[in-house]
């Protein structure tokens, strides 16, 4: 392990920016490509807007927090809400399944695509956390 | 966030900066005003100023577009940066979309119906 | 209150830059002026530098924990560490007193000059927790 | 973060990006390297490619200085945008170093021992 963060904001949608800022300066101390970098921006925005849209229903009073970890030629991403979580991960995570009509239901759809691996833990009622690992392409 | 242009019977939204959960209400409701209000056909997205854009975000252009495509309007998109163009390919929007190489270009084609002869 | 963050990392020299990023985004959902953001960054920067280098002597191992609250036109930020402490915190604020002769002494003089007020809380053996707020120009 | 030149008997430091704890202990060395081993004897700080500096950065460059200035070396800065000026201000080094609107012209005035005279 080279180096870890953990920032914890309100639910309000301002902060999915601030966590997008904070993980991008986060992942630039071991010099990603643009393409990383923008990769690991895209997945943490929809993680978090998640977090806030479904896991506390757009009410500006829950937690989200966000860690990072740094490995030589790697980063975890951490994003966990304390919301009211989900029944079903396996079909939440199906492309285009959304609970909400105005969605695409392509979040986690993004996060995999931008992401190695990506892994849910939710608990209904309790809240939800997700687990995304990105390797970076070994330049140096 | 936005600017418009209205140009015939084409919509320009010219949209600025990250385009995600902070703008994606006042976003939707400014385009939804624009098209109660303009009498346009055809829709253009302008991402030359975009840096980037959620899904959340994309789901405020697709619906916009839904409710232009049932009377036949088309989608026009331009000035895509490489994470822009990332998501619109991922999300299927450039399949069903346009791409051109300018805003204006965009206007000419789609408003000059040429396209839909 | 508007909103407010918690940051918490390992006192690593990296982490001086992480916690100026993730502050200035902060701060520029207020929409201060170009000379405030720099303010607020030359503060923070001297905080933190402070607590990994006086707090935890250069070790990694400590946790710093920087957090803000945004009024409506008005931030607090707030630096912490568990590190070592002061004696005397009246001398250690005084312009160009450094215990490290290789360091100028100007840190909290900078703070003050940056901040519109600075307190500092410390204990020795247990840790710091420096206190800063600015008010920021009203132009809306 | 540090790229050094070397005319005649002035050293030029241009540094590069957030000057801060990050890189100091790198600086300091690179720079007390170069000075051991080039045969200089002014000292100029080129700033232009620099967005921030702290107190811990302007340690390094007053610590710097002050091994030149026993020899009787002088300190030059330049490129100073408005967050660098202000500390350099604030830290007292503006006042005992001098300011040039370029490196070279910091070059050509120390190294030409004119105003020594
Ligand atoms: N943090 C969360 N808390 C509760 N439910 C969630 C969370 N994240 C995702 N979901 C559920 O999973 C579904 C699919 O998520 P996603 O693929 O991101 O699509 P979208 O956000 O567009 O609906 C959501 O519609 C929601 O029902
Ligand atoms: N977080 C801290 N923990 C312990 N001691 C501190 C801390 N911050 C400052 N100090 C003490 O106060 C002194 C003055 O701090 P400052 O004005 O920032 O100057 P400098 O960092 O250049 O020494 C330091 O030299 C140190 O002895």
């Amino acid at each position: 392990m080279l180096n870890r963060f953990r920032l914890e904001f309100p639910s309000r949608p301002d902060n999915v920016g601030l966590a997008r800022v904070t993980v991008a300066a986060f992942a630039a101390q071991i010099d990603p490509t643009l393409e990383e970098l923008d990769d690991i921006k895209g997945a943490v925005s929809e993680a978090v807007a998640n977090a806030i849209v479904h896991g506390y229903d757009n009410s500006p009073d829950g937690v989200v927090t966000v860690e990072g970890v740094l490995y030589g030629d790697a980063i975890e991403v951490f994003v966990e809400d304390s919301g009211k979580g989900m029944e079903d991960v396996g079909q939440a995570m199906e492309p285009e399944f959304s609970t909400d009509p105005e969605r695409l239901g392509l979040g986690f759809s993004f996060m995999q695509t931008f992401m190695d691996s990506v892994s849910v833990d939710s608990v209904p009622g309790r809240g939800t956390r997700v687990v995304m690992r990105k390797q970076f392409a070994r330049r140096h | 966030m936005l600017e418009i242009d209205s140009v015939g019977d084409v919509l320009v939204a010219h949209l600025h900066g990250e385009i995600d959960l902070k703008v994606s209400d006042a976003l939707r409701e400014a385009l939804d005003r624009a098209l109660e209000r303009l009498p346009v056909r055809h829709l253009v997205f302008d991402f030359g100023d975009v840096s980037f854009i959620d899904s959340t975000g994309l789901g405020v252009v697709l619906g916009r577009y839904k409710k232009v495509a049932g009377a036949g309007g088309r989608l026009g998109v331009t000035g895509l940066r490489p994470p822009v163009r990332r998501v619109l390919e991922l999300s299927g929007i450039l399949r069903i979309s346009q791409e051109f190489s300018s805003w204006t270009e965009a206007v000419a084609v789609l408003g000059g119906g040429g396209a839909d002869a």
